[in-house]
């Protein structure tokens, strides 16, 4: 099934042409703010037309984003964002439609249409702000927040085990999971170029700083004295490298099961280490619980940033359209007045 | 044929009750269809179980479909039938209170054996076909299996499909009692079994043999005729309710020159619409099955933002999931049409039967303040124009638009005569168009002179705007923290409702005295009873008035008035008293409630009795 | 201290305004408590803007916290202030309109600096603390950030830690003025930065600077005191709506001996109630934040069927979509706590605004007849009582009940003369016990004659039993079908609603005459305005009667006749009209709205104008 | 944390004692029969009492399942059973839960429920009845139905890619994911013993046949003719195998991609094979995803059978109640007198 493709033009406009008449209202240091301009740098290099773009976003901070992009935009409610999104997306192919959320918007009371939009798959580019915390309503808990985090609604802890997202994304059956971070703002760009490039539902998860409510959660990976050791960068066909000079790496012991190495010591080369293959879904799940995996001989593992999975499947709104056009083609062109008389009638004189 | 005395009647309702798996709709429909197709006005009322299938032979498991047909105006299904057909024990037990005194009972001699019996809960040793407990009645017993497994024996089929046939025998007999042709359904069987040409061989050969089984046997004493009703004038078509509102929906897509978007999340009474519209993609019809009603809702409003005619539909339950997304869209003020087609509640309540007790939860039931037009629909056939009218209400109004239907006029059917496309009004979108920009900005909350705003689709150079839920500032759209223009916004997006009131007609009796002493307001599938019953009345020497509401929000303007008209006014509503309430609300009038809240709608009798009551007062 | 002249005051309202950042809402809280200590009476009212922080400097980053005290009983915020302290140039211009004409006005200069006008959007070279702009005013212009770096250059902060403290600077110059003591916020201080000292300290030195510099300047010309009210003899505190909320469902757990279960999604302005219930879990209270709405909705419904004293809260948007299961909840009939804390909508509307537009969804807001009774807070400590009072009716009377709150009741602040655990009604909960059962089958629709059904808890041995959204057979709950059936029970819960105006209270007059020409007729956060409305009006000469309204559902049983003894009664609301829509359905009577739909309380002087217009007719 | 363990006694009630004085109102020939024989038969062997057992559901033809049974329950509402079930276990941590609803009812409308449920792992039993379609509503196509699938709502075939439920509960980090089905009763009975067994949320899928809707959809895991060669049947640490005479096994070649093998063609021995590890959750992923691998050498890959993950955590309900204790030891049993007085007062005499 071949799925509709945005039109491909020179765009016409610039970043600056992207900037709305309207204040920014975030806190000042917010994170939001590098995201917006990233996704501003972006987005002329593209080759859409400006009026073709949209951006739907949720209710939360993240979700102010659409005010402050000049483009069309809606700003709705609270979990519904991608939604309302693949509904705009299946009624007019030829969009490119946007969806930025936070964490609580699409992981708590949106999980659900995040996970059939994931399975479904329209042609979206999910922007997920994932700060870990409730930003706009002043600091609670999220699905995200680690367990025994202690904010207004959790003065003892919370007692929640968190989602993976990235792992919840995979298990949904997404087509793309990608991660970067507003502190970054090179990767950044190019992840959000790699998620405009996608055909099919984009996810790319954002750690983004609330400076307010939850301030430095991500500086790890991001600070000299730890981005090295906390951070690794995927390259589809290169090895896992991290670490000061990229001395360390990943390998995988028995196919399956990572250890951190430091590749001189060992005298390894590239090819004894796991190589990223972005097509690899078991690989994908295997990167987005990294972390979660007992640090062994060289230390902890470091959280992968990048594309961690990248497949084709049919999107929905190709799918949509071919199932008009076949009706079409089998039926003809819709006959109102044939249709409503339908096959039996009768007349009185 | 020529033997036989024929008895000439004007009306007849006839109930066929078997167990959900005789296959009653079907032989309901093609009764009706073929009716129909004799000329006659008609109604009908399936009554089916909320079960797939209960267990076989129990009364939880009794399906049945009831016809009203006549050589005069038909307004209900009928309050009481005239024939009673029963495939089984607990058919007939759970049926035998629809029938009047005297009426026709034809039972499947087969269904009364033991075990169906026992799974009626009889009695030990009781047969009501055997002993005198049906004296009242003229029974017919035919050994409808039997008969139905003799006549297919040469057919190679296995008892098992054989006694699928069943009930054709019935139909074919019940063909014959009521002259009716058997082509409309030898047609529907050949291509219905075009694949399996044996089974459909079969079907035609088991109607066949009910029909010659009536012509020769004693069936033969009772054969009627009901000659065509004096309808007005055109070409007619049976049509059901839920079909009826799709065909509306594709019919405003087309008068308005838009896609239609469909998404829903099935639910009964109303996934037969999303049934029928996904059927007719060929119309650019997009339906989408959404993964829940908050999700269907959502596509909907952003189907609305991209330009299509933005439909979603569900039952109470439902409904009332979409609340917040409906309050979105009214702030918006984008077109959407929420289709409810209701069904007896609270909570799951009787999930298969009627009541019109969503019409407050459509009028009130969002945050804040979020006014919004509310349609409905008076029968099966005027779902075509309610829904139309409700399509076009919210595409020349900008703004979401409720639709009220119930599951008897969703599962109801009537004969229809059809509208051309030309015959059908144009719905005027107003589009905002490339340059249509103060100094150069778009304003996308500057208003006509009806307060309507324009819109702007995205695709469009030069209109970029955001819409969202926060309230906007008057005109520029732009997020406002003003009180006063907080104010403002709420008051415009009250007074662009009101407004629609002149862009509706007047309310029009649609029978009885412009004064007097009594009248009776009614809204929704009430109307064919409360039409029948003062028709009665007025031959019985009584003259009543009769209003019937399509535009429940806002009224029209010279509601008020009217109604001060007369002494009382009657609101008879399937549900604890609702439109009541606005009536009294709104004009200050002592309103009287008449409630029937049985999952059925009003008996003709019903409605007679509580005028009578009334007037003796 | 001795050389100033001192005036006496009955009454004064202070706004602090300034930056979100510049810790306004501390500032006035503390202020708050240590004029709640100095026995006035006083009401509080924080207006805070919907973004968690602003661009600091600009109009939208301006937040606010108003302060009405006296030494007469206080009953509003106060319509127009007689201080207003800003900590900048948008605070200023956000706030002017809320300045009496002559009054105070105490401006910090640093923030009037040529960046802050330019945030502010004054036109380039205006200064309105320069310029005659303000002539009509007493402006005290006060350096004071920069006295305020002065005072803790040796602190060793940093500037930005030090700029931190200059609230509190402020804090000390207005504890001068109005002679209160600094004792309470000391201790506070060092409470709060017991881990920081270092902070503590520059922060009460900044605020003993302030009241020096305010000794010893001009400002001395300008001390005031407020003598205590005559109050009711008691022991006070101060309590804001939420938390009034809190400890009312927790009492209410403790006087009816069950568990709190409190489930909710975060939501403003209703998410305080979640912040105090957390911290006590000590009373075995259970606290969930659940992933949505529907969620903490249902989770409450499996907790109530537990056992527990079940309660869910949210604000519009949020009890939107938990309409579905609070349905499901009145077919159980089960008892659970609803709570509305209204804001003003519609969809996200203005969130950090009040309105009372959520009535109607409260009383209608469900499918199908899904009756339940609605309860309403009057004040910030009254939210105790009501909310007690909720959860008495929820639990004596096993079914679902609404409290309404709005954002000003919760984050307002007044004394409170609070009750002991003694003074509390006991809650009467019926559960069933084992051996209730009849013929050894227990039956979980018997009611008793208020038409109650018991509570059968999972564990007790021999009650096992189902139940369901499906209609439910009479006495024994089993799933019906039976039209009668249907009818019975959608009356009998409706009459149960009904039969609760046996077991509140009759409507009383709050103040005014019994018969005579106007009754004002409020429900909510409104009372505290209409009372000191009507009481200068009687002050005036012109007596007017006011009845408040706690029970919205069902109304008192007098309340019909209450209102038959006036000839006009008004029905103010924050809203566009919705109790005055059910005073007119139910008694017919032409009662009067009055409507501000601005986000914002009525002032005292828009109630008595209204009177005043509707005596003069 | 230790999580609340339901008191063990011997149960005070028999299969019969279960069922209740309510017709069942199934199809003849539903599936849902036989799920509910066996619970009938399994639950009096768990030493429970039966009046703390609590069947909840939500809507659908599954979820009519408590009327069946004579326990305390709830017929709750669509898409919520897993909500409603949470509150009750949470307030009530010594009842027995369970909860039953359908793959509509739990993966459609109660989906957000579903995958919050499972991360957050309050101890309930989830019996999710799967027969890939609506079953109450008259058979439209549901999130677990085939691409393609023709329903009633889907004339031309579903355009949605299914979800894999199983999948999409360990990407939510469930503890204990299960499949049987309707037509093995011995199996199905094994894991409703070991679901109930499980302290957490434990998951089982119940493959079900709508004999109605979705006839025979999985006939080939129990047809005589083809029953070996599509279903596999796990069990901890045994090898994978499955076909005619267990001739067929699977091995992972680099440790991570399975591989149907004729285990007496080439001579191998069961450590060569796959061996089964209810611990592994990458595995766990693996196998839930099984089908989905091209067939290769020895045919096609089978669908497995039994408990694929089962590992430990916390529980909800316990981390709640500690935090509770936790309080009442720091602070003491609440007083309400003093928390109403508060720490500011002031007397009017
Ligand atoms: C129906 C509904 N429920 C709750 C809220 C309150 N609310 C607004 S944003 C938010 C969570 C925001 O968190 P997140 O999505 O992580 O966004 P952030 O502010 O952190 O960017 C909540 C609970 C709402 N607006 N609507
Ligand atoms: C809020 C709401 N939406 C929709 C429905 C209609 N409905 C009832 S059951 C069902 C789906 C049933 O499918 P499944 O969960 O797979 O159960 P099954 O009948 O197949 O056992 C639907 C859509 C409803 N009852 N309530
Ligand atoms: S609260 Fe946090 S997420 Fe929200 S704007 Fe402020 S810093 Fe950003
Ligand atoms: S419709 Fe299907 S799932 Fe439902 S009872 Fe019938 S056979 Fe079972
Ligand atoms: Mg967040
Ligand atoms: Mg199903």
């Amino acid at each position: 099934m071949s799925s509709t493709q945005i039109p491909e033009n020179t765009s016409n406009f610039t970043s600056k042409d992207l900037v709305s008449d309207q204040d920014i209202r975030w806190c000042p240091g917010c994170g939001d703010y590098s995201i917006l301009k990233q996704v501003q740098k972006v987005l002329p290099e593209l080759g859409l037309k400006k009026e073709n773009i949209v951006f739907v976003s949720g209710i939360g901070c993240s979700s102010r984003f659409p005010y402050y992009m000049n483009t069309y935009g809606m700003h709705t409610i609270h979990g519904r964002a991608t939604s309302i999104a693949t509904g705009l997306k299946v009624s007019r192919p030829e969009l490119s439609v946007w969806v930025v959320t936070g964490d609580g918007d699409s992981l708590s009371i949106g999980g659900n249409h995040f996970i059939h939009t994931l399975r479904k798959n329209p042609n979206l580019n999910i922007l997920l702000f994932n700060n870990e915390i409730y930003g706009l309503t002043k600091g609670q808990f999220s699905p995200t927040s680690p367990e025994g985090k202690v904010t207004k609604s959790s003065p003892m802890g919370s007692v929640e085990h968190p989602f993976n997202p990235l792992a919840l994304a995979l298990g949904a059956d997404a087509t793309f999971v990608a991660r970067s971070m507003d502190r970054d703002p090179k990767h950044l760009q190019a992840m959000i170029r790699r998620s405009a490039g996608h055909e099919g539902t984009s996810l790319l998860e954002i750690y983004q700083n609330c400076n307010v409510f939850n301030d430095g959660a991500f500086f790890a990976y991001t600070d000299r004295a730890t981005k090295t050791d906390r951070a690794l960068f995927l390259e589809h066909g290169r090895p896992l490298l991290f670490g000061e000079g990229n001395k360390k790496g990943i390998r995988l012991v028995d196919g399956c099961h990572p250890q951190v190495v430091d590749v001189e010591k060992e005298g390894l080369s590239e090819s004894d280490l796991w190589i990223h293959d972005e097509k690899d879904s078991l690989k994908a799940g295997l990167l987005a619980r990294l972390p979660e995996n007992q640090g062994n001989g060289e230390g902890e593992f470091p959280s992968a940033f990048g594309v961690f999975y990248a497949v084709e499947r049919y999107c929905l709104e190709g799918a949509v359209r071919l199932q008009i056009e076949k009706a079409r083609e089998r039926m003809g062109e819709g006959d109102l007045d044939a249709l409503i008389r339908g096959d039996h009638v009768w007349e009185i004189k | 044929m020529s033997k036989e005395k024929i008895q000439f009647k004007t009306n007849v309702v006839i109930r066929f009750a078997g167990d959900s798996g005789d296959g009653i709709q079907l032989t309901g429909t093609q009764f009706t269809t073929s009716t129909a197709l004799a000329g006659n006005d008609l109604a009908t009322y399936p009554d089916y179980p909320a079960e797939i299938r209960a267990p076989a032979g129990t009364i939880a498991g009794v399906s049945g479909f009831q016809l009203h047909f006549g050589s005069d105006e038909v307004h209900t299904s009928g309050d009481y039938c005239d024939v009673l057909v029963v495939m089984n024990a607990a058919a007939l037990k759970a049926n035998l209170n629809h029938l009047k005194k005297g009426g026709i009972i034809i039972a499947n001699e087969d269904g009364f054996d033991e075990k169906n019996l026992r799974l009626a809960k009889y009695p030990d040793g009781v047969n009501p076909i055997q002993d005198d407990s049906l004296e009242e009645y003229q029974v017919h017993i035919v050994p409808v299996t039997k008969l139905t497994r003799e006549c297919l024996k040469d057919s190679g089929l296995g008892v098992r499909d054989m006694d699928r046939s069943k009930n054709m025998f019935v139909l074919g007999l019940l063909y014959y009692m009521y002259n009716r042709s058997m082509d409309p359904t030898i047609t529907f069987l050949e291509s219905k079994f075009a694949k399996k040409p044996e089974v459909g061989e079969a079907n035609i050969k088991a109607m066949k043999a009910g029909y010659s089984f009536a012509d020769t046997t004693e069936i033969q004493n009772g054969r009627f005729e009901v000659k065509a009703a004096p309808m007005e004038k055109g070409t007619y078509r049976s049509i059901m309710g839920n079909q009826a509102t799709a065909f509306g929906l594709i019919a405003a897509g087309c008068r308005a020159n838009l896609p239609v978007y469909y998404a829903t999340y099935p639910i009964t009474p109303a996934s037969d619409i999303l049934h029928e519209l996904s059927r007719h993609k060929n119309f650019g019809v997009v339906t989408v099955q959404a993964e829940d009603e908050i999700s269907a809702v959502a596509s909907a409003i952003g189907a609305s933002f991209g330009g299509s005619l933005a439909v979603t539909a569900s039952a109470g339950p439902g409904i009332s999931l979409k609340t917040e997304a409906i309050s979105l869209a009214t702030i918006y003020e984008i077109p959407l049409v929420v289709c409810d087609i209701q069904r007896a509640g609270p909570s799951t309540g009787l999930p298969t039967k009627m009541e019109q007790a969503d019409l407050m939860q459509a009028i009130y039931g969002r945050p804040g303040e979020a006014p919004l037009p509310v349609v409905a629909a008076t029968s099966p056939a005027d779902c075509f124009d309610a829904v139309f009218e409700a399509c076009r209400i919210a595409l020349e109004f900008m703004t979401p638009v409720f639709f009220l239907s119930d599951g008897y006029l969703a599962n109801g059917a009537e004969p229809w005569r059809f509208p051309s496309m030309a015959d059908l009004r144009e719905i005027k979108v107003g589009f905002a168009n490339e340059g249509d920009t103060d100094d150069g900005v778009y304003l996308p909350y500057k208003r006509d002179e009806r307060l309507v705003r324009k819109w702007a689709l995205p695709g469009t150079p030069g209109l970029e705007h955001r819409i969202g839920g926060l309230e906007k500032e008057d005109v520029t759209g732009n997020v406002s923290y003003d009180p006063e223009n907080h104010e403002k916004m709420v008051k415009i997006r009250q007074q662009k409702v009101n407004n629609i009131a002149d862009h509706i007609p007047l309310q029009e009796l649609d029978s009885g005295p412009e004064k007097g002493e009594l009248l009776v307001v009614g809204w929704g599938s009430t109307y064919g009873t409360i039409k029948a019953a003062l028709k009665q009345l007025r031959a019985e020497g009584v003259d009543v008035a009769h209003a019937h509401l399509r535009y429940l929000n806002p009224f029209p303007r010279n509601l008020g008035e009217l109604i001060k008209n007369y002494d009382q006014v009657l609101v008879p509503e399937i549900n604890n008293g609702q439109l009541v309430r606005l009536i009294r609300d709104q004009f200050l009038y002592p309103a009287i409630p008449y409630n029937k809240i049985k999952g059925q709608p009003f008996a003709v009798a019903e409605i007679k009795n509580k005028v009578w009551e009334l007037l003796k007062k």
